[in-house]
């Protein structure tokens, strides 16, 4: 951010400095103004080819786990839930399941169904909510609107259905707390065809637009091995081909009991990560729309005791971004002895350092983005030079103008003509 | 594989101008929220027994329970207590509403909230 | 497939003079000692390509700090713990047979102050903030508490 | 005269710039949401911006943590005057379900002063509205 002039380089940042002649170092981060969380990437680049990455997480930390120590069992759900904004009942399940091992109790048939519908709606979301933004830093951002307008369509239901569009709090340890609406099955089925055929038309124009194929063919590659060994999970395993899935390999909620196969791509760039989401989305439409057919009847929750055995557990999940984890002891009492949770992203992390090595400046964003991170702090860098030793800051919005000028500079040319040029103005609003 | 083109999505682009405007007329006309959808905490001064199960289940502790004298009933003395909500940190997750015996808390559609004044989020209903 | 998995882990875990237990449906749980933690997960890693780590959980016991490696293959899950002593807590690190453990291993180094010998960035924080009072313990031991921690950093609280 | 003008514009078009001071991700999806086509508060002139330097009303969100509380402070400073604050959010206006946390502070108000607070967990889009406007209508 900009007010760091003021303040002297660090000691190790300066070292570096006086070691690496030809290349420069560049501070990523932490704040932004636009979207998701502040995280911090320092990359050492030569010329403006990135040849090494190192990240600085924990701008987010709360002390989420000490404090899950000192709290019933079940309000500790409320707070896990409320980890992440965006896979946000995905926690709730995996906590929930994590401690439900713990118990005697089953989790009744028509609960694992609800789960299983309200997941792949946050699916649904979360992959759109995706879309869209790699829309937005690849200079398509007409493809950013559409897709954050059909967005609504599924947290419309998900509101219906559970009563808030991001935080549902509609699970609870054993069951779920809200049952299915009334005539709601119709309207829902409905709802997937359209956001099928849409999945459908997108697939279709990113495939065909060249404003897309320039921005993401070809771009963050890395190979099977390397994305196996450093233990990458959720998409950013399944676009090198393998076949990582929870919701496959060891199916919780209601997954065995609906059929379905998950997508995976062999090519192994950013294109093929817009692909799989593309595909996976539909794969989680009509899973809902199965679902929500075979709906079977019964209780939708068991009324357990406020402590629970004693006992260690695990369970891991699918969420929009990949595997998390979360384990479960329990000393017997009313509050937990220690619940550690691990998020997709944090396992992401290496990968995506691989990814960016060997990529120019330009393509940062886009593959910072196309991770899927919890945190996306591409809007404020700064720049050291060590020739003259002067600093200057660039904003993510005129980075992202960086590689669109890099990319298409004709267009650059056409909107410095058509409208003036102004880091501000081009905010939303920039149309083509 | 298609072939590559500049400006495959301008027909779907027209389409889009034809049909009627996605953007909802907000606040110049209400809006209707779903049956389920949960906006700020209400309370039933008259149902409220003050047996405080809402503030031991608050994930948030949003409620505390306060004083409100001494009741006689027959020749007991009962403790008077009645929940005090500070919404500020309300994180609208309907515990206290399911846990309720008394049906004496309600989730309205109220969604309005924005105050200058944190002290207008205290909820001191049941005083009045 | 998935039958012979457990026996298979079950014949590398008494070599490595240690048991396996079934805990729950499908989570298998080894205890093994320091000296033949990275003996046994090569054998895990490499014999029986169990190459997905999920995490790493730290735990305090008391006396000692419990090092939980939790290792998924298809429907199985492993969970291999190791013991260090709470005064001495240095443990070894394996991001030479798992290189995705580096930022597992920097967590627990934050969360239960554990140092893990041949990881590079040992010196680093991943999550706790920069300033950090170094004379603290480890928040996520039993002896830490939340309250004294909040007094200590700065969240803005104390300048008013 | 120069003033009144000066001031009209102010209420016609506020520059936002939003900060996340660790908060879930759950608000700043509703801020973007809010100006996606379905809600499209720029028609009221609102614009989100990507420096802070241009901005009228600094929007806030999440509790705020030992790393973030500096960053937040000096976004703040370099903001020009007249500047505003929005909370959005239980948790930047209190803490939320964080309270209690060894990382987490109790509401923004403790670092920046706070001209409005916006509770929810998350605020509706529409709430988010109806705050910048009920923000507008105060300012004189």
């Amino acid at each position: 951010m900009s007010a760091q002039p003021e303040k002297p380089p660090r000691r190790e940042e300066s070292a570096g400095l006086m070691e690496y002649s030809t290349e420069s170092l560049v501070p990523f981060g932490p704040i932004h103004p636009a979207l998701k969380e502040p995280e911090y990437f320092k990359l050492v680049l030569e010329g403006e080819r990135i040849v090494e990455v190192i990240p600085r997480v924990g701008y987010v930390h709360r002390g989420l786990e000490k404090a899950s120590e000192s709290r019933p069992w079940i309000q500790n759900m409320y707070m896990f839930e409320r980890t992440c904004g965006i896979c946000s009942f995905v926690h709730s399940v995996c906590y929930a399941q994590a401690v439900e091992g713990l118990t005697m109790f089953q989790v009744p048939a028509r609960a694992r169904f609800l789960r299983t519908i309200i997941l792949e709606m946050e699916r649904i979301h979360s992959h759109l909510l995706w879309v869209g933004l790699m829309g937005h830093w690849a200079g398509f951002d007409t493809l950013f609107m559409w897709v954050w307008n059909d967005r609504e369509v599924v947290l419309d239901l998900v509101e219906a259905i559970s009563g808030n569009r991001v935080h549902k709090s509609m699970n609870t340890l054993c069951g779920v707390r809200k049952d299915m609406p009334e005539n709601m099955e119709d309207r829902i089925i409905e709802r997937m065809k359209y956001l099928t055929d849409r999945a459908r038309y997108y697939r279709d124009v990113i495939d065909t637009e060249e404003t897309m194929l320039a921005r993401t063919e070809d771009i963050g590659r890395v190979t099977a091995d390397t994305a196996e060994k450093l233990c990458a999970v959720g998409p950013m395993a399944r676009y090198v081909g393998m076949r990582r899935d929870v919701r496959l390999n060891d199916p919780y909620a209601a997954y065995d009991e609906v059929p379905f196969d998950i997508v995976t791509r062999n090519e192994g760039d950013v294109h093929a990560l817009l692909r799989l989401r593309l595909d996976e989305l539909v794969v989680s439409a009509n899973i809902v729309s199965y679902a929500v057919k075979h709906l079977p009847d019964g209780p939708i929750r068991i009324k357990i005791p406020p402590t629970i055995p004693a006992g260690e557990h695990s369970s891991h999940c699918e969420a929009p971004r990949g595997e998390i984890f979360y384990f479960a002891k329990s000393a017997g009492g009313r509050t937990p002895e220690r619940v550690k949770s691990r998020q997709p992203t944090l396992a992401n992390i290496p990968t995506a350092l691989e990814m960016l090595k060997g990529q120019t400046l330009a393509d940062v964003p886009i593959v910072l983005t196309a991770i899927d991170p919890c945190f996306g702090c591409m809007d404020r860098m700064s720049f050291f030079d060590i020739d003259s030793n002067k600093k200057w800051t660039w904003s993510g919005e005129q980075l992202r103008q960086y590689g669109i000028n890099k990319y298409f500079p004709e267009r650059a040319k056409r909107q410095l003509h058509g409208q003036k040029f102004s880091s501000a103005g081009l905010g939303f609003k920039e149309k083509f | 594989m298609p072939k590559k083109q500049i400006g495959s999505a301008i027909p779907e682009m027209f389409r889009e101008m034809l049909e009627k405007p996605s953007t909802e007329a907000y606040p110049f006309k209400p809006i209707i929220v779903p049956d389920r959808f949960r906006g700020k905490l209400d309370i039933d001064p008259a149902k409220c027994t003050g047996c405080s199960v809402c503030s031991l289940v608050c994930p948030s502790s949003v409620i505390t329970m306060v004083d409100m004298g001494i009741r006689k009933l027959a020749d007991r003395e009962l403790k008077v207590r009645k929940p005090v909500f500070d919404l500020a940190s309300c994180i609208f997750c309907g515990e206290c509403v399911d846990n309720c015996a008394f049906n004496a808390l309600e989730m309205t559609k109220q969604f309005e909230l924005a105050t200058p004044n944190k002290s207008d989020l205290l909820m001191k209903k049941v005083f009045t | 497939m998935s039958e012979l998995f457990p026996q298979q882990v079950g014949r590398y875990a008494e070599q490595a003079g240690s048991k396996l237990t079934t805990t729950h449906k499908n989570e298998n749980v080894i205890e093994v000692t320091q000296e033949k933690l990275k003996e046994f997960l090569g054998h895990l890693v490499n014999d029986l390509s169990t190459r997905h780590l999920m995490t790493i959980t730290g735990l305090d016991l008391g006396q000692n700090i419990q090092i939980i490696y939790n290792f998924s293959h298809e429907r199985d899950t492993v969970h291999v713990k190791t013991n260090v002593p709470k005064t001495k807590p240095v443990a070894l690190s394996i991001i030479d047979i798992v290189p995705g453990a580096i930022l597992y291993e920097m967590e627990v180094h934050d969360m239960l102050g554990v140092y893990f010998t041949g990881n590079p960035w040992m010196d680093r924080k991943l999550l706790l903030p920069d300033e950090w009072p170094s004379d603290l313990p480890a928040p996520l031991l039993k002896t830490s508490r939340a309250d004294e921690i909040r007094k200590r950093l700065d969240l803005g609280v104390a300048k008013q | 005269m120069l003033e009144k003008l000066t001031n009209w514009s102010r209420k016609r078009s506020p520059w936002v710039f939003h900060i996340n001071a660790s908060s879930c991700n759950g608000c700043d999806i509703e801020i973007v949401a809010s100006l996606m086509p379905r809600y499209d508060i720029e028609r009221f002139g609102v614009v989100l911006v990507p420096s802070p330097k241009h901005a009228d009303v600094l929007l806030v969100t999440g509790v705020v943590n030992a790393q973030t509380v500096d960053r937040l402070r000096r976004v703040y400073e370099q903001m020009p005057e007249p500047k505003h604050v929005i909370a959005i959010g239980a948790c930047a206006t209190s803490g939320g379900v964080f309270k209690g946390c060894y990382n987490a502070g109790q509401g923004v108000q403790d670092v920046v002063p706070v001209d409005m607070y916006i509770p929810g967990c998350p605020p509706r889009p529409e709430a988010i509205m109806y705050g910048v406007m009920k923000l507008l209508g105060e300012v004189k």
